[in-house]
């Protein structure tokens, strides 16, 4: 198929639209409006749902029931609405509802600002809400992937069980790139889910419940959930490496931010500075045997980790990299975005403090 | 004409039943207690149960079942 | 013969709630309903959080337990999805009239074609007795020990004429159980509303005064008394909707 | 690889001919990317767009540093003018503003996109002179490939097609003229 | 003063009124519901205001706009309520609002269970809502410490404008203790709020607010926020230790946990293994520099994190150990409290791994 | 003489509404009125988040910004604290009525002697047109792009008539900008409505019709028109409480 | 008897107060447009002004003074 | 250090009675804590406390192996026997529960708490009977302490205060009995 110019907002709904997403729950917000405004427009002509919720509160629960109906189903948001959804994400985990929630994610804390930004991933990797849980946490770095990641995760969220979260930086959301689509699966090839509340004509009845008062009961369902992220760890954590191979200094960053990041690479090693770049694509498991693998190489003298954040991703790649090697942080915060060269200048700074640390 | 069964097991001594009867056959036990403490609820006077059922349909547990 | 037996449409499980508390009532009327009207098999209810937290041991049915309050969003999410589905929404008056406001008027505004039944008991069972948005003037809770005041705590919140206010609720009544007559009606309004649906008419709630003999302080027996005489002065019972017969308001 | 950064006020077609460009781009095979960047007030304030068209792999969208700056209005200009690579390229709508830049390592093309395009039928298609000013000036798509996204868009209105088309080369003449 | 036998939730009242707390916003959720019975009946008699909100959502905001009056406020909930406050915290956090917020953990994720659990570490540290902020989050383990953190809260949150977390486990909440309570402190004496909006009289006009739409004003903000961050990071960071002088094994853990842990750490000293216990009374900032100093001691073995959770506080003691020592978990959850044996023998365990490793 | 000059209650910062929107109307009718009642010393605002956002740059006296739907409780927090004060709100009816529904019914339950300007312009102003509570049957809006369709979209809410259903509110009235004549009685009301919270009245409400110009997409006059023509039939302009005057719904 | 003056500056040229005029004395200007590029309201009958403040009762923007 | 713990039918006053206990180890200068814990039901179900009372510092306040259980039913009494520390002691409410520990390494003491209290005035005050039993069984606090919270608690209501001391020495005398 020919590529088409897709917004980065248009992609995530295709993306969902072509794996069987056929109910939409959202709330406005900048800026990923256009999302709601796809799926208006999108989910009746293909027979599917789309509520405009009255808030995002109701959002995530309607995606709540929806799913938990077994339909494929999908919110999104960003930073501030998000956060109106963590007591549902908490809710949704525990049932083991499968699903599709979007965060791109604009400038914070508070109201904040409107343009891109990362700090919200302590939030998605964590768990913004309560309990013991996680998500999978998908971080696509251009449009094309905005789309291949939400189609993957409708998977991923089946397969396991477990809400799955796609973090992008509003610059994802709202860039225009080639994409080539995936073609659209029919409904009948999404597998059945033998546990979904869908009435239960004449079978077994089904309930789908957060609620586990004995402590007796609920341990073991926390250890079943765990068992869980065990096998999402063991199995789908996923990074890209660029020109990591003789690399002195990695640098590291998710999003927009990891493309800067490859063209500070390749200046970086234009000046002799042999340089690489990992660029996590799944958040939450996060890749820790990648960091692990570069940490213990010999040549390997520094991490940078680079974010839109005050320094969130870098405490995972610290604790991926055990101490072995340092690791510092370059970030920008309330919606501006690093260029390349501030990157290459952090990028020295950082060798260079490693090299006066030896 | 009417005959109630009581499931003692069910009864909270809650006394809504006695309360409803038109025909005051019930009346809590002030002895008799379930295995979960309930003073259970008794048909006294079982011989005037119309079988209109309203100690039945008053009953939040389910613990009565009328016969005709 | 048998006059009375207990639905199938309610499990065997004990139920969990205080002697003399009436929210078994009502779980058998919808139980009852729901089974005369064979939706059975096709059915999903939502439980709420509040005393009926237990709610999906009680309904013979497929369940979805609900976050506190939102449980008519979840709900909307079900229904939209299967709209050949039955699916009823069971929520106290904390769960549905404080945290849940938004959620209720929204998904009445929106006239979601699904049926709440709506437990008024003017007081926060489960957690412990506090004032709920439908407590009465003067009654006391333990968040208002003095009896809600006016001036302090505001008004109670009557949610059938606040919803029917709004153009799209198809059915809307407050119905009691404070005796036998009153239960039946109740029945008769929570089987028209489940069969509306059922029709495809769209928005039905059934409001039911219930009692809860455990925070009203009160016997059983009082609480009934209580609920006729003084409950019913600020929640007049009634039908405030019904399309079918063109009643508006 | 060529950055271009277009500017302007909202409602003076920035966004739809960032659009158009990299339309154009990704028709001749070549790699893409637009993003529109919104300023405090999402209707009315001002609007700009990063577009950028390349033989390979466009690692950042960002148009820090662009190349060429399409600047439709006199905030836009004075405000965008300073970023632009040395030696790189100034179209400024000099129907609505001065025209100096302040710099001398930057070529600047005065442009007078509201006139030509008013002359053209339409003061909204002076989006469309600009474009044709790019093209002439640095051939990173072709006419041709414009035009046709021009079409594609408006088919069916054969009138705003021609007008638009009109600006088109009285911005390609008037760019060629300097 | 005599010590009176206190409820946990009852401390925490008195904790707060005696420093200044003159308004209470809350929402009923077990295992709390005696925070606002109590306040509902204290704050009437103090002159000061009781409102039981609608909602959680309602509460924080309540809190938003009487803190931003200037009035010391406190709400409290329990898990789920605590995750719907996370936009709320968010915003308080971005405006630099003081104020007071306790969360009762309950097990979770979900409706999950009334019982104690400290499942909501991550969120109350990390940021459980959106964009880079903080919150000092304090663990008390006794009713006593329930009393006196609440109470030092209030000045923790004026002094550096941000708000403050009491963390406690359900347990904490429902114990019942000997408590000497602090004395009661005059309105007066507490420092005025230049900041507030209290209305002007005639003075400049005051603004709160969150949002910063230029990212150029955005970015300076958060960097003065991240400014308070370090101070408090600088000056705030409090830990017990016990018996760690000479320890070969670490145990660590907060609240209830920490009190196990100690009977733990003198059952094991008995047994002849030398164990001692961190236990950390600042969650944010994290105490790393006490456990780094344990970690740099030549006679440590190893560290053991003992939670009511699967693992959130060891990563922090990661972080803090940089790898120097190996760092073990030992968790329960469901409401489930591991008992002293329990702690003993997930003792016995680490320590065996550790000398394992070597 | 100068009949008409800019009141000192509104700062010298220019208003980024769009050309010919009215909500730069309704800032200017509550500063006047606050001003006139001299209550400006004394006053503390909530801006909310739509377009209205800023308004904490207009608006010359202490103001806070609250969460998207939360300046009710935000109004509340203060004016519990604060009684003598002077509080208003001002929201959008995304804000109030949408993601803020429960704050403002309970809010107006509750009798908070607070006054909320609402702001009704059938549409989500800032995040770019999407459909309100508000958005008349008919109407189009970015999320219901062939205008909104009761089956699918529910049915407009119209949030005096709602609160009406409440003991508690002392004043609620609905106003327009449609022309000179009625934004002379939005003055009034507004006025009216700072006043009654100033004598210590309880809860007053001024719903005000707004035009969106950009997303109705009309000029600015033909919204006025629109508004005045199309807007009051769905939302009927008068007094829907005015304890004052005994006037009860 | 009256007279207007129109701040351009804050002029947004939405013509509210040119409809809102009973003597008409308010036309937009179809040519000058000032820094924000709108095209300014003018008094082109500035002579037949009542000094009513009706435009700038309308005006959204403050951008009109009236004196009588 | 002694552990004990309370468990009954909610309404059994468990849980005040076990408050009465901390009050009088606090009052004779121990340390003392006092956890209730919460059935799934809060109201209705069964409830259950544990009060340490020490001369020590108290670590943990849980009572997972309590030295002493006080059964107020049978319930209660199956369900925690088991757990008692070895050596320990249990209080069973002999009037509605069977006394069969299914264990020989504790004693056993059978209360006809219900009866006792009915004969003392009021089958409520079984708690106090219990109390009575403890005391003269464990001395862990004094009679004095106890009788002392009593009234304390219900000063005003003579009546009640009767009632509940005569209760709380026909549990006294019970236990010595046996
Ligand atoms: C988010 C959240 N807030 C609060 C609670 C605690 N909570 C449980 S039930 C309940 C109120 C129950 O009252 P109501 O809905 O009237 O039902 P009832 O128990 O009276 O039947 C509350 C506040 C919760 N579980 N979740
Ligand atoms: C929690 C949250 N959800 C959504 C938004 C995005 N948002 C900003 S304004 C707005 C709606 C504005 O509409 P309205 O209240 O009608 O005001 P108007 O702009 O029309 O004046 C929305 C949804 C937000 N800022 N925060
Ligand atoms: S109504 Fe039912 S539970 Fe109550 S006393 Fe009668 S039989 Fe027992
Ligand atoms: S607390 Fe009240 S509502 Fe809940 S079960 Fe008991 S009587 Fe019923
Ligand atoms: S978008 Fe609409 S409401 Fe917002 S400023 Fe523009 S015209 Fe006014
Ligand atoms: S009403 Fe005001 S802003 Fe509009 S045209 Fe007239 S002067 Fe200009």
């Amino acid at each position: 198929m020919a590529k088409i110019l897709l917004h980065g907002t248009e992609a995530i709904c295709e993306g969902a639209i072509r794996n069987g997403c056929r109910a939409f729950f959202g709330y406005p917000i900048t800026p990923q409006n256009e999302v709601p405004e796809y799926m208006s427009v999108k989910m009746p002509q293909l027979g599917g749902v789309f509520v405009q919720a009255e808030s995002e509160v109701a959002a995530i629960n309607m995606v709540y029931g929806a799913a938990g109906a077994g339909i494929r189903a999908m919110t999104s948001s960003s930073s501030p609405g998000i956060s109106l959804k963590q007591e549902g994400i908490s809710y949704i985990a525990c049932a083991r509802i499968p699903c599709v929630i979007v965060n791109i994610m604009r400038a914070g804390p508070g109201l904040g600002g409107i343009l891109p930004a990362q700090g919200d991933y302590f939030q998605a990797t964590k768990g913004g809400g309560h309990g013991d849980y996680h998500l999978i946490v998908l971080a696509p770095s251009s449009v094309q992937e905005a789309c291949d990641f939400t189609y993957k995760a409708f998977d991923l969220a089946d397969r396991y069980r477990v809400p799955v979260m796609l973090l992008a930086d509003g610059m994802i959301g709202q860039l225009m790139e080639p994409v080539e689509l995936p073609p659209m699966r029919e409904l009948w090839q999404i597998p059945e889910k033998p546990w979904a509340t869908s009435g239960h004509f004449g079978k077994d009845r089904r309930i789908l419940n957060s609620l586990i008062i004995k402590p007796e009961d609920l341990e073991p369902h926390i250890a079943q959930m765990q068992k869980t992220y065990e096998e999402i760890y063991q199995k789908e954590r996923r990074a890209d490496c660029y020109k990591t191979e003789d690399a002195e200094l990695i640098l590291t960053a998710y999003g927009t931010v990891a493309r800067i990041c490859k063209s500070a690479v390749n200046t970086l090693r234009k000046m002799g500075i042999k340089a690489g770049c990992i660029r996590p694509l799944t958040l939450y498991p996060f890749p820790d045997d990648t960091y692990r693998a570069c940490a213990e190489k010999a040549q390997t003298k520094a991490f940078l980790s680079v974010e839109l954040s005050l320094g969130q991703m870098v405490e995972d790649v610290k604790l991926s990299v055990e101490g072995k090697k340092p690791v510092y942080f370059y970030g920008r915060t309330g919606g501006n975005v690093p260029d390349e060269e501030e990157i290459v200048r952090a990028a020295q700074d950082a060798l260079s403090k490693a090299e006066g640390r030896r | 004409m009417g005959r109630i069964t009581i499931d003692e097991k069910l009864c909270k001594g809650c006394g809504l039943c006695a309360n409803a009867c038109p025909k005051r056959v019930i009346l809590l036990s002030k002895t008799r207690m379930n295995a979960n403490g309930y003073f259970v609820a008794e048909a006294v006077n079982a011989q005037n149960c119309i079988g209109c059922a309203f100690c039945a349909v008053m009953c939040p547990d389910c613990a009565i079942e009328v016969e005709k | 013969m048998k006059v009375f037996q207990k639905t199938k449409m309610l499990t065997d499980a004990h139920l969990h709630y205080c002697p003399g508390c009436t929210h078994g009532i009502v779980h058998r009327l919808v139980a009852e309903s729901i089974e005369e009207l064979g939706l059975q098999e096709k059915c999903i209810g939502i439980a709420p959080v509040g005393c009926a937290v237990f709610a999906y041991d009680y309904f013979n049915c497929d369940m979805q337990e609900a976050a506190h309050g939102r449980a008519p969003a979840v709900a909307t999410g079900i229904k939209r999805c299967l709209p050949d589905r039955t699916v009823f929404v069971y929520q106290g008056d904390g769960d549905l009239a404080s945290i849940g406001m938004a959620e209720t008027v929204h998904a009445a505004a929106r006239g979601e074609n699904i049926t709440i039944i709506f437990i008024n008991n003017s007081i926060y069972g489960m957690t412990g007795g506090q004032m709920a948005p439908t407590t009465l003037l003067g009654q006391k809770a333990t968040t208002c020990q003095n009896g809600r005041d006016p001036a302090v705590n505001g008004y109670p919140i009557r949610i059938c004429e606040l919803l029917a206010t709004l153009d799209a609720p198809y059915y809307i009544e407050r119905v009691s159980t404070q005796d036998v007559k009153h239960v039946f009606a109740a029945k008769k309004a929570i089987k028209k509303a489940l069969q509306f649906q059922a029709e495809g008419r769209g928005y039905t709630f059934v409001e039911v005064l219930v009692s809860c003999p455990t925070n009203w302080h009160m016997s059983p027996v009082e609480a009934l008394r209580f609920m006729g005489e003084e409950c019913t002065k600020t929640f007049p019972l009634g039908v405030y909707r019904d399309k079918s017969e063109g009643k508006d308001d | 690889m060529i950055k271009i950064l277009l500017a302007g006020q909202g409602g003076q077609g920035v966004l739809s001919a960032g659009k158009f460009l990299a339309e154009s781009g990704l028709h001749e095979g070549k790699e893409v990317s637009y993003l529109p960047a919104y300023g405090p007030e999402m209707r009315g304030g001002t609007a700009n767009c990063s577009v950028i068209i390349s033989e390979e792999e466009i690692s950042s969208p960002l148009c820090n540093v662009p190349d060429v700056l399409i600047a439709m209005n006199g905030p836009s200009f004075h405000k965008f003018t300073s970023r632009v690579r040395s030696g790189g390229v100034v179209l400024v709508n000099g129907s609505i503003s001065d025209c100096y830049a302040g710099r001398d390592d930057v070529r600047v093309y005065d442009i007078p996109a509201n006139d030509l395009a008013m002359e053209a039928g339409d003061v909204r298609s002076a989006n469309m002179v600009m474009m044709g000013a790019l093209c002439a000036v640095t051939g990173i798509v072709k006419e041709r490939s414009i035009l046709n996204c021009l079409r594609e868009k408006f088919v069916g209105k054969p009138a705003v097609c021609e007008v638009n088309e009109k600006a088109f080369r009285a911005g390609l003449n008037a760019a060629e003229r300097q």
